[in-house]
């Protein structure tokens, strides 16, 4: 695979979304047409592997290939009314302690709680509080709460202590 | 000529050593030499120096002391020739346990100099925060609020405890200073004492200091120390 | 590349962080060691692509392969925490000879290591081993090869030499 080939791979793995052809031709300092040849080399490369590519006339994201789609649609739908446990895990931290940022959050947890993070966005179970030129903090979101039948995260189980939980002040004192 | 152990005592204090090894090999850095190369006798006065001289947390003190109670072998030798001038096994011991470290040691600042120069990233890692509103209702999961403070609890729990320091080796003991102080006004008073006895019951860690805070008065003429034998009774006079 | 090598690519790559090689035989239904070979099928498959894959004795996880660090490292910040002398010297006892007892790496360190250790397992870089009724054991996590730039802790300089010291392994079991 050629270098460029590589670099927009490694791209589109770390930005898991779709990406703009023209934006990588930026960031590249490329042509266009150089990008669409690169794809057209990935894609060949990720032949007969569980990872694909998906292009479109603007737009290039790696998925998850077909020939996996229904292994993986059985073992996702699993979890769909679930959480995993690293996921509640993840969001009783945030409940109690919110608004925390994702720094504080992977201290309790001791992981990078990113991707955990993200799929509660997507759940919409979050909110992210954005102050420009300061690190996002996350909450739950609304909705959550509405859901769970409260109108005040005050009203959560044992709020008053597990909120101040001394233990985890410690460990975010020792961690700063 | 005498050498004052302050001046042997290069910057030391800038940094806290993270533990007797490491000390060791920072002093014979200072040296310019690998820790493999050098004698620990020449080393043994900075180190003794170094513990006498700084506050050591109370957590690694003991690691520091087991090794000066080694060293201290090598200045007994120095000092009090009735004892056997062989190399001992402790002494050996600790030899071949530094050169391992030191491997060790080695390999570490190799990788310190390649932490984050070009890591790996995990996917999705620049996609943080790019959300738009969740798509329905439905995606939300059953989850209760009991199930929610269930899962912080387990958390929790599972967070590894702080250190309780061990009591052997952290029962607060007493300073070289006062150790220093304990022997003259008893030498004050009586002239000359023995050793053992007035050691008698203390913890090894104390007799360890004892033991170094007599060797240094003998260096600074301050005392004269008499053993007939290896383990015969050491008896110290006052000058 | 094997059926379930692709089934796992995709698991790893769905999963977006490190996944428990048991984890992955319970979903598979298949044992560990066919997850052993699958994964070093993986691995073969991506040589020369930009995405690599991590291992260690318990996990695995999809990264960005070596050959675009580099090229990745400008879009990185670098207000991230550096690692201490005494926190590296102890994560580099923990990777050549782990999985390692407490008691072993203090041996080798020559002081009380568990405040270290404990830190260590906060930021990720470390993951403890518990076997029923023994004492736990510690081994690196791929977070710590990652930051390294490594996909294996056979990647680590003089790895052969000193995982195996003889001379180590007699010094540490005349201290037991």
């Amino acid at each position: 695979m050629t270098s460029l080939a590589q670099h927009i791979e490694a791209l589109l793995f770390t930005a898991g979304e779709a990406v703009l052809l023209s934006e990588m031709a930026q960031i590249l300092n490329v042509q266009e047409a150089e990008i669409v040849l690169a794809l057209q080399e990935i894609s060949n490369a990720l032949q007969g592997q569980g990872i694909a590519l998906v292009t479109t006339a603007t737009h290039a994201q790696l998925v998850t290939s077909q020939s996996v789609a229904e292994f993986l649609a059985q073992f996702l739908s699993q979890d769909d009314k679930e959480l995993s446990r690293a996921a509640m895990e993840t969001l009783s931290v945030i409940a109690y302690r919110g608004p925390i940022s994702r720094y504080d959050i992977d201290t309790i947890r001791g992981v990078d709680s990113r991707r955990m993070i993200r799929q509660l966005l997507l759940r919409g179970l979050l909110r992210q509080i954005r102050t420009a030129g300061q690190t996002s903090l996350y909450d739950i979101s609304e909705e959550f709460l509405m859901k769970l039948g409260m109108t005040n995260k005050k009203e959560l189980p044992e709020f008053a202590s597990l909120s101040i939980s001394e233990h985890l002040n410690r460990l975010l004192e020792e961690t700063k | 000529m005498m050498i004052g152990m302050q001046s042997v005592l290069p910057e030391v204090h800038i940094e806290q050593y993270e533990g007797p090894y490491d000390l060791l090999v920072e002093l014979a850095k200072k040296e310019q030499v690998k820790l493999a190369d050098i004698s620990l006798k020449e080393l043994t006065d900075s180190f003794l120096a170094y513990i006498k001289e700084y506050e050591i947390n109370s957590e690694i003190i003991g690691s520091f002391l087991i090794v000066a109670s080694t060293l201290l072998l090598i200045k007994a030798r120095q000092m009090l020739p009735s004892v056997q001038s062989e190399e001992d096994e402790e002494v050996l011991h600790l030899r071949q346990r530094l050169a391992e470290y030191e491997k060790f040691r080695e390999v570490s600042e190799a990788l310190r100099t390649r932490w984050k120069l070009h890591e790996l990233l995990p996917a999705h890692y620049f996609a943080e925060g790019e959300f738009s509103e969740p798509q329905n209702d439905d995606s939300m999961p059953d989850i209760t609020s009991l199930s929610l403070a269930a899962a912080l609890h387990n958390l929790i729990d599972r967070i590894p405890p702080a250190p309780q320091p061990s009591a052997h080796l952290t029962r607060r003991g007493r300073s070289l200073q006062e150790i220093f102080a304990l022997f003259r006004d008893r030498l004050e008073l009586a002239n000359k004492l023995v050793f053992q006895e007035t050691v008698h019951g203390s913890s090894r860690q104390d007799q360890a200091l004892s033991f170094l805070a007599i060797l240094e008065m003998a260096r600074k003429n301050s005392v004269r120390l008499e053993q007939e034998d290896a383990f015969s009774t050491l008896t110290v006079h006052k000058l």
